[in-house]
């Protein structure tokens, strides 16, 4: 291990380098144009992000997986794959936002200077080659994300449902922190390679220990029951922009988490972990869904819904398999891309006084914004499931690949649980078609926004009329 | 010409809708041009098919096969055969009625209601034609989605309750069906239909394979006892809605049996045939009861459906008892002949009675029967069409409904004596309330001021069902050539459910 | 030679075209051609079927079997739609297309008024074509067709005046009683496929006697012989369509049709349906002594107990509707003896004198301008002359008068039941004797009461106290004055239908019964052969009529008829007197032995209340309420209580994930 | 002489305790905010003994990073707090109920 | 024997004191509490002689972290009566499911099957080594980019920290210097009644600007 640190070969790094000193421009330029920043940080950020994604793409792609930093930092197609997913995600969630944030006073630089700085915290994550890189990534992200639900200082709700997610994240970090000491302890390592070759054979009580930890851990980032409660309140209290944001890309941080942790570094004692990730996953998968039919604020009930979604992202790596990693990595593209799409359509629903939060404010949404209904139509009856959108294919996969793996209970107990789903997501497409829209009001337009939008949905389609493309991209990304 | 037809008669529609989606409520005499056009093409489109169809085989053809999910070794894979040619007609056919039947009725979002029903119209021959399970099941819910806001958005006062229902029932039963079929994927390594039929399975498996696809086709069919959810779903769905959903979703249900569960599953079937045969002969008396005395039109025509359908699942599993029965597989066959003449025919008949009613609702605003009476004095010519509809829904021979149900009958007597007689009982309850409808509600003095005040069909509506009644007479006088479509693809079923798959 | 199907084609398909053209286009052509264009088909349906029925008995041509049109082919069974000419057949289509022809001449004048003209004659060729199809047919899939196609023209025509609710509701009624007749008609060709795997009347036939020494096992305990199966099954058929009990409580309330119809379905042809079907399966029936004996019974006791119930009613048409029921229960015990020939014999005749007596009970229906209540009439016997003379002709030939056609008929039935030794033969037997007297009884009864007697119409309530008296039409309305004798339109198919009924007894008992007529159409087993037995007495129908002194029906008879003048005519009062005598028995009667109380109050209404239960506490308590709703709220409750984990406090979520914590710590430190 | 054994165990006392603190705690805000504090110092102990009974270095510098970051966390946690208390005037633990259910 | 003592002393210490932090009525108290665990730590760290981050703790926590939340608590100006501690009387359950984890964490350290030997004791470094460099070296070689990614985790604190607590309240009047000193004449001049002075606040503009 000779650490030369030539520019070519931190290339791979090129993401993050080029982040975190593009967080640095973006505050610089925010704090010197003053008056201007409203318009102008906001664009200079889609810009950069659009820059890395460039350059991601022409400079750090790697064949195969490989090392830097002594180990911490590791560069694969998964991490490229991620990282310019978790680029266009949040992209797409700054661009929805703007218009939001500028109507509430919100508008300003910390707001995008910290979405950018949670975005690196999940390139670290995703990149994270040991405990520590991932510790750190986690909290870069963690923090960020803190700050944000409490940005619009003028409200009580979100003050509270970020000291909600302060302290209760704060405890799952703790936990994380314990079990990786123990891991530490164990292997005498921090690097997730050198721990997966150091675990060999029936894993000991000190490790099961460990291992407890971590999920513990890794099942809060995600919001799995019972470590969950964290996720209602703040979607709920967050400004919905933010919840956006916190519903989306971090989703995806959640699962490199897993994946790099629990597959990768602790993959040979997955049966231990595998049987923890289980209870998860089906408390999760249950209780997400059952809670979401009672709920009558549509951001509540899709924090619910997501719970119930991390119940089937979790279902992929009870598989335990390639296959599913594979169901799981795309469930999360997809429901992030869903949930995009649902937050964003949200976004453009409210307007100042009018948060559009309640589920009874969308009520014949279809007679004031057809084209607004119809992509939160085609969105509910995605993250349903129903073919022939993209929510199927997630489902279908992770199906396979529990049954690939002998959970036959599981397969039925996911299917039953998804009927539940369908209930309430069909719920709301009842509000949106069938109810009379009464006296709310129209929604403005914003034409660049709605085109965005449109185009998200059309991605659902899409996806799910062709999914080959995206269902290629993550087993290759994972092979 | 061949090659792309059926592809053309799926997406010909969907594009066709989503046209008129685009053109919108402001433009909707074009819109509605644009609908008819759509459905007469698909029409004409699909009569090649069954002028180009060689009877002598049991293959299939129209075959199209492309790679979709190379992943999952799932393939767009389209082909008709006997069994699924004459269903695939009947959606063309179907959707040209239901279309002229919304021409000015509906008021709201017309624009809207066409293209719904365009889309599903196209997911439906899809249904009928994929020859891949994961195509199969990919248009089978896809189609729930138009129907779902079909019977929301147009339907009646309870339809939020009843499009719930609807959508909830059958999603519950088609999800057990998709793990059967990731089951049979991951044994098979393929979803292509014709690898799943030819899989070899053991009796367990076959079991609970069987009981998945039973859940879902029992459920879309509707076999006693998860049937409630279709007296609601007709009772609130627009008059077009009830169409489609009598004429040619119920059918998917029947087609998923012959095509998958006793193919697929041969030994389960042969195990708990007695199981669907008394549900099914419980469908056709209990429910032939319970249409007895409903009151509101809909319902009674959505009741009779379920007994009708009743025949198609008796008619679908006889052939295991006839062949233990008679040892000789004559008799099996007609069993199938008959299941599938029923789902045309009712097909047809079902769709007329709801237009029928749909006729009496655009005038006076109900479906009760109480609502009306002496129909007739006023509206002979409907009351003309509506006799010979409930006619041929009672079962009349020379109208279709008969040719269905006396083959099932004959073919069940093979099987027992007693299945025949409770399936005959259709004979006599059939006509009970179907006729007693008939009875109240176009016969008789004429009953109240409104109805003093109904005018007859006007061209729209004549022609819509004047075609109607051609098929049902057609069918009903001249059904060989539906049999000989039918029957190499019957055959090849028969074979197929009779081999054990056990070693 | 064989006979040229085309000709057959065009006998069958001539009313069918008719009937569509009238029907179709009866508004652009108008009423006179509608009825021209019928007649016509008709008239030459009738012209064509005589021609092949001299050709066939003068043997200018075979008996014509073979199929003209395959309807399916399924699993190898054909169906087919195919004619088998015989005999038999010709018999039919001969009787069938005549009384059609008269029917519709009638009809002119009957109808004229009526604004559904053309609508009618549609129906009643539309009949005649069914008619035909069912009588010419060779197999059972075609017997099958017409029968329904018969019943459901019935139905159309009982209805036909669907403003009346009672016509409406007699026309339902008639439909499903005949369903249930065809519930067994149905199974029996079930039956009959199950065996021989063909519809075809000729594999039937052949396999007749292997089936006898068939079993079937209905249940683990019963077994019954294949053909015993077959034959009963047939013959519920039967009893639904030829109206015996207890499946004949349609036939009376058909009378609210138009009179024309009555004599054309319900008197003559349609009804007679199951008779001829029985004589046509005569093959399989022989083989069976045990569905014989049923046929017998069901024939003796419909012969008897409807005859009773024409003494007490008042209307005029429904009096010869149970003649009807009656003479078709003698018909049918000659079927039971294996007298097919005698029953078919019957059938014949019965068609022309009972045709002759409703278009008779038509024409004073008319003359009384659309009365029916027999109390009301009298004395028209002055003022509708020829219409008296005919009934008077149609009366005693039902009698069995001597000479006139009802008596070679009726007579031979009764003596071959006599002759035959079958199980419930002897009640058969005395149930048709007594009904001779009864059938005088109340045949006479009917004839004083409208053509004799005192003139009762002048002084008649317009709403009498019968329900059932209402005119045929509504708008009509009542009391028009003086009964007048009906135009000639009328009385032609009266005077056409009177001669035959004086005559074509005499002039074909011979060939029809002893002669050998009925070739290969009819089979006897040579044990059962009655008639036979019976040839040896007769010598010539002249002598036969002579000896009729010397046999009780005759005696039976003409005390009816005496009875009747004494108690109608003679003294009336005795008649009111006897009936209070006899009250409890009138009660029974007058309800017509609760038969439509039963049908009304137990099958209807328990269907219904059935339905009911089912659909109440079925569908909507168990399956909706309790299994889907259920889940449902199941679901929602537990949301509700679910979602109150979530207190909202930091502490209670901090417990919780410490909870999950210490569990899994717990749950994999126990495990390991 | 002292043993993993017991630093282990002191930390996993100090861990539990931390917790106890959070989920006890029913008043005040603030409190919990320092129990997180002893929470990571809890792990601290943690790492800090395996890398000296192991003679490894990597878990000191683990623990290096771990106090930069809880001092970057507790300086969010306490704006936060800030934030909470102007808003709401308070920073009773069980006033924080208003998103529930 | 000593060091024995020392351990056992300072951990009865530090658990007192993490107790005290949990049970004590007064912030002000628990703060304290958690300065003298600190404290004792720091002094177990040495006992194991990792002496930089012992120092460390003491510079960071007690010098830092402590210090900000004793200044918050100061700020907040909780009324400390209001802050008393409630136990409800659920309290029991809680301190049950403590214990409960308490001796699962203890049993696991005990047992044979811990996966590594728990018994070992601290290897003593040679006179001459020095913890502090020992970190030092491989800080800024091998960890440089974790370290790296602390630097910007500190930013997102301040960054964070500045935009959730920094507020221009509208009754504040801060000064511009800029606009002090561009001033002119004119416009002091042109005074109109009820107008304030220019230059004054950014957040009054509007109400004080002359037309």
């Amino acid at each position: 291990m000779t650490p030369t640190l030539s520019i070519a070969s931190l290339a791979p790094a090129l993401p993050e380098i080029y982040l975190a000193a593009a967080i640095c421009l973006v505050l610089l330029v925010d704090v010197f144009a003053g008056a201007a920043a409203r318009r102008v940080t906001p664009t200079l950020t889609l810009l950069v992000i659009g820059v890395g994604a460039a350059l991601t793409l022409q400079y750090a792609q790697v064949e195969k997986a490989m090392t830097l930093f002594s180990g911490m930092y590791v560069a694969d197609p998964l991490a490229t794959l991620l990282k310019l997913l978790t680029m266009l995600f949040v992209a797409i969630a700054l661009l929805y936002s703007r218009h939001f944030l500028e109507t509430r006073g919100l508008l300003k630089g910390e707001y995008y200077v910290l979405a950018l700085t949670a975005m690196l915290g999940i390139f670290v994550i995703v990149s994270a080659g040991s405990l520590l890189t991932l510790y750190i990534g986690i909290e870069l992200l963690s923090l960020s994300l803190y700050a944000l639900v409490a940005f619009d200082r003028d409200s009580g709700v979100a003050a509270e449902s970020a000291m909600k997610y302060f302290v209760l994240g704060a405890i799952a970090s703790g936990c994380l922190l314990y079990g990786m000491s123990l891991v530490y302890g164990l292997t005498g390592t921090l690097l997730l390679n050198e721990i997966a070759t150091a675990l060999q054979g029936p894993p000991s009580l000190g490790l099961i220990m460990g291992v407890v930890f971590l999920v513990v851990g890794v099942a809060f980032k995600f919001g799995g029951v019972p470590f969950h409660m964290w996720v209602p309140d703040v979607y709920h209290g967050a400004p919905t922009s933010v919840t956006l944001l916190v519903a989306t890309a971090p989703k995806i941080a959640s699962f490199a988490l897993a994946f790099r942790l629990l597959a990768e570094g602790l993959g040979n004692t997955a049966d231990t972990w595998i049987q923890m990730v289980t209870i998860v996953a089906v408390l999760s998968a249950l209780l997400g869904n059952v809670i979401a039919v009672a709920q009558t604020n549509l951001k509540r009930m899709l924090a619910y819904s997501a719970i119930g979604n991390v119940g089937f992202i979790l279902f992929g790596f009870v598989a335990g398999t390639e296959q599913g990693y594979e169901a799981s990595l795309y469930y999360t593209v997809v429901y992030v891309l869903m949930a995009l799409g649902a937050f964003g359509a949200m976004l453009l629903a409210s307007a100042r006084g009018f948060e559009a939060d309640e589920i009874e404010h969308y009520k014949g949404l279809h007679a004031r914004d057809p084209f607004l209904a119809l992509i939160l139509m085609a969105l509910m009856f995605s993250f349903a499931g129903v073919p022939p959108l993209v929510g199927f294919w997630a489902k279908l996969q992770i199906f396979q690949a529990l049954w690939e793996s002998g959970h036959l209970a599981l397969v039925v107990f996911a299917a039953a649980v998804s009927v539940i789903g369908l209930f309430y997501y069909l719920r709301i497409v009842k509000t949106l078609y069938f109810d009379s829209p009464g006296d709310l009001p129209v929604p403005e337009r914003h034409g660049a926004v709605r085109l965005a939008l449109g185009l998200n949905a059309l991605a659902v389609v899409l996806l799910g009329l062709f999914p080959q493309t995206l269902i290629e991209l993550c087993v290759q990304a994972l092979g | 010409m061949q090659a792309g037809l059926l592809s053309t008669l799926i997406w010909l529609p969907i594009v066709g809708g989503v046209l008129v989606l685009a053109l919108g409520d402001s433009r909707i005499a074009l819109a509605r041009w644009v609908a008819l056009a759509t459905a007469v093409a698909s029409f004409l489109l699909s009569l090649p098919l069954y002028m180009g169809f060689d009877t002598s085989t049991a293959a299939f053809q129209f075959v199209e096969q492309m790679p979709w999910i190379p992943a999952f070794n799932a393939s767009y894979h389209l082909g008709v055969d006997g069994i699924a040619l004459p269903l695939v007609l009947l959606t063309t056919f179907v959707t040209i009625p239901v279309v002229i039947a919304g021409w000015t009725v509906i008021e709201k979002r017309p624009a809207q209601y066409f293209a719904a029903f365009l889309i599903m119209e196209g997911l439906m021959v899809g249904v009928f034609s994929a020859l891949d399970a994961l195509l199969f099941y990919f248009f089978w819910e896809a189609m729930l989605i138009p129907m779902f806001l079909i019977i929301g958005i147009w339907g009646g006062p309870r339809r939020v309750y009843a499009t719930l229902k609807f959508f909830l029932y059958t999603f519950l039963g088609s999800v057990f069906m998709l793990v059967a079929l990731i089951y049979m994927y991951l044994q098979a390594g393929s979803y292509d239909i014709v690898a799943l039929q030819e899989l070899p399975l053991g009796f367990d498996e076959q079991f609970w394979i069987f009981l998945a696809f039973f859940a879902a086709f029992a459920v879309k069919i509707p076999m006693f006892p998860v049937h409630t959810w279709l007296p609601d779903a007709h009772v609130e769905a627009p008059t077009g809605g009830s169409v489609v959903l009598a004429a040619i979703m119920l059918k998917m249900g029947g087609y998923g049996f012959l095509r998958f569960a006793l193919p697929i599953a041969p030994d389960a079937a042969r195990e708990l045939d007695t199981l669907v045969i008394a549900l099914s002969l419980v469908a056709v008396v209990y429910i032939g009861f319970v249409a007895l005395v409903q009151t509101d039109m809909k319902k009674l025509i959505a009741y009779s459906s379920i007994a009708h359908m009743g025949f198609v699942t008796l008619g679908c599993f006889l052939a295991f008892d006839i062949a233990t029965g008679t040892g000789s597989l004559a008799g099996a066959g007609m069993g199938i002949d008959g299941a599938m003449v029923q789902m045309v025919s009712h097909g047809l008949i079902s769709a007329a009675m709801f237009l029928c009613v749909g006729v009496m609702y655009d005038r006076l605003h109900s479906r009760e029967i109480s609502a009306y009476g002496g129909v007739i004095n006023r509206m002979p010519m409907f009351g003309a069409f509506m006799v010979l509809f409930a006619m041929a829904n009672s079962g009349l021979p020379g109208t279709s409904g008969f040719v269905g149900e006396f083959l099932v009958i004959i073919a069940s007597f093979k099987a027992n004596f007693w299945y025949a007689f409770l399936a005959a009982t259709t004979l006599i309850l059939g006509a009970a309330y179907t006729l007693w409808l008939v009875k109240r509600v176009i016969f008789g003095p004429v009953g109240n001021v409104h109805v003093a005040t109904l005018e007859d069909l006007n061209g729209r509506e004549f022609f819509v069902l004047a075609v109607l009644a051609a098929g049902v007479l057609l069918l009903g006088l001249w059904p060989a050539p539906l049999l000989e479509v039918m029957q190499p693809s019957v055959q090849h079923l028969v074979e197929q459910i009779v081999t054990s798959k056990l070693p | 030679m064989s006979m040229n199907p085309s000709v057959l084609l065009t006998i069958a398909l001539l009313p069918l075209a008719a009937a569509i053209v009238a029907g179709l286009f009866g508004k652009w052509i108008g009423r006179t051609a509608a009825h021209v264009v019928t007649i016509a088909a008709v008239g030459a349906a009738f012209v064509l079927s005589a021609r092949v029925a001299w050709q066939l008995i003068s043997g200018e041509v075979q008996v014509f079997n073979d199929t003209v049109y395959t309807w399916l082919v399924s699993d190898g069974v054909r169906m087919e739609v195919g004619f088998l000419i015989d005999e038999l057949s010709v018999l039919m289509m001969c009787v069938v297309t005549f009384v059609s022809f008269c029917v519709h001449v009638y009809t002119i004048g009957y109808m004229h008024e009526d604004p559904g003209y053309q609508r009618f004659f549609a129906y009643i060729s539309l009949f005649t074509f069914a008619m035909l199809m069912l009588v010419m047919s060779n197999n059972f899939m075609q017997l099958f067709f017409g029968w329904e196609a018969v019943g459901v023209v019935s139905y159309l025509l009982i209805g036909f005046w669907y403003t009346k609710p009672s016509a409406i509701f007699a026309n339902l009624k008639a439909f499903l009683v005949n369903r249930v007749g065809d519930f067994g008609f149905v199974l029996g060709i079930a039956a009959v496929v199950y065996y021989t795997g063909s519809l075809d009347y000729r594999d039937a036939f052949a396999a007749a006697p292997q089936l006898a020494q068939t079993g079937y096992a209905l249940t683990s305990s019963l077994e019954v012989s294949a053909i015993t199966l077959i034959c009963i099954c047939l013959f519920i058929g039967a009893m639904g369509k030829s109206a015996q009990v207890p499946l004949h409580v349609w036939l009376p309330d058909s009378m609210e049709g138009p009179t024309p119809i009555s004599a054309l379905i319900h008197a003559a042809t349609m009804v007679t349906a199951g008779i001829f079907m029985v004589a046509r399966f005569s093959p399989l029936f022989e083989h069976s002594e045990a569905a014989l004996s049923f046929v017998l019974v069901v024939g003796g006791t419909t012969a008897l107990f409807m005859g009773f119930l024409g003494i007490v009613n008042n209307d005029i048409k429904r009096v010869v509707a149970y003649s009807t029921l009656s003479q078709l229960g003698y018909m049918t015990v000659a079927l039971g003896a294996s007298a097919y020939g005698a029953a078919i014999f019957h059938l014949m005749t019965h068609a022309f004198f009972k045709a002759l007596l409703f278009l008779a009970a038509g024409s004073v229906i008319i003359g009384m301008h659309h009365e029916q209540d027999m109390r009301k009439m009298g004395g028209l016997g002055k003022l509708m002359p020829i219409t008296a003379v005919t009934c008077w002709i149609g009366a005693l030939a039902l009698i069995g008068t001597p000479f006139l056609s009802g008596f070679y008929s009726k007579d031979f039935i009764i003596e071959a039941v006599h002759e035959s030794t079958r199980w419930g033969a002897t009640y058969a037997y005395w149930c048709v004797l007594l009904g001779v007297f009864v059938t005088a009884f109340y045949t006479f009864r009917m004839v004083f009461m409208t053509f004799h007697g005192k003139p009762r119409w002048h002084d008649a309530d317009p709403h009498g106290e019968d329900g059932h008296g209402h005119g045929d039409h509504d708008h009509h309305g009542h009391g028009g004055g003086t009964p007048h004798e009906s135009p000639w339109v009328v009385t032609l198919p009266l005077v056409l239908l009177a001669i035959p009924s004086l005559a074509i007894g005499y002039l074909t008992v011979e060939p029809v019964l002893f002669g050998g007529y009925f070739g290969q159409a009819i089979q006897v087993l040579e044990v059962n052969d009655v008639l036979a037995e019976l040839a040896g007495h007769f010598h010539d129908p002249a002598s036969f009529a002579l000896s009729a002194v010397g046999h009780p029906p005759l005696w039976l008879a003409l005390s009816g008829v005496v009875a009747a003048w004494y108690l109608y005519l003679k003294n009336p009062a005795m008649s009111d007197r006897l009936a209070a005598f006899f009250a409890p028995l009138r009660r029974v009667l007058d309800n017509k032995y609760y038969f439509d109380w039963v049908n009304e109050n137990v099958f209807a209404a328990g269907s219904r209340a059935l339905g009911r239960l089912f659909w109440k506490a079925g569908d909507q308590a168990l399956i909706d309420g309790a299994l889907v709703n259920g889940s449902a709220n199941l679901v929602g409750s537990l949301a509700g209580a679910v979602r109150r984990v979530q207190t909202g406090y930091l502490y209670s979520y901090a417990f919780w994930m410490m909870i999950g914590l210490a569990g899994l710590l717990a749950w994999f430190l126990l495990l390991s | 002489m002292i043993t993993l054994q017991h630093m282990l165990t002191l930390s996993g006392i100090l861990f539990a305790l931390s917790i106890a603190g959070i989920f006890l705690n029913r008043k005040n805000v603030i409190l919990l905010l320092m129990c997180i504090e002893l929470m990571l110092l809890a792990v601290n102990f943690s790492f800090v003994s395996f890398s000296r009974f192991l003679g490894d270095l990597d878990g000191q510098v683990f623990v290096f990073f771990v106090l930069t970051v809880a001092a970057a966390e507790s300086a969010i946690g306490l704006a936060i707090l800030v934030v909470l208390f102007r808003e709401r005037r308070s920073i009773n633990v069980e006033d924080l109920d208003t998103l529930k259910g | 024997m000593f060091v024995q003592l020392l351990f056992y002393g300072f951990s009865a210490i530090l658990i007192a004191a993490a107790l005290g932090v949990i049970v004590a009525r007064n912030p002000v108290y628990s703060a304290l509490s958690l300065v003298l665990a600190f404290f004792t730590s720091a002094a177990l760290w040495l006992l194991i002689e990792a002496e930089f981050l012992a120092i460390v703790l003491v510079l960071v926590y007690v010098g830092a972290v402590m210090v900000l939340f004793l200044f918050v608590v100061m700020m907040l100006d909780i009324n400390v009566e209001e802050i008393k501690r409630g136990f409800t009387r659920y309290a029991w359950l809680g301190w049950l499911v403590s214990t409960v984890v308490i001796a699962q964490m203890a049993a696991v350290y005990g047992l044979r099957n811990f996966g590594v030997d728990a018994s070992i004791t601290v290897a003593r470094s040679p006179a001459d080594h020095s913890n502090t460099r020992e970190l030092g070296e491989v800080l800024y070689t091998q960890y440089v980019y974790p370290f790296e990614l602390a630097a910007v985790l500190l930013l997102v604190a301040i960054v964070a920290a500045i935009a959730l607590t920094m507020r221009r309240r509208p009754g504040l009047k801060p000064q511009d210097v800029a606009k002090q000193v561009a001033v002119r004449r004119q416009d002091r001049v042109r005074l109109v009644k009820g107008v304030r002075a220019e230059g004054v606040s950014p957040e009054g503009e509007g109400r004080g600007e002359a037309p």
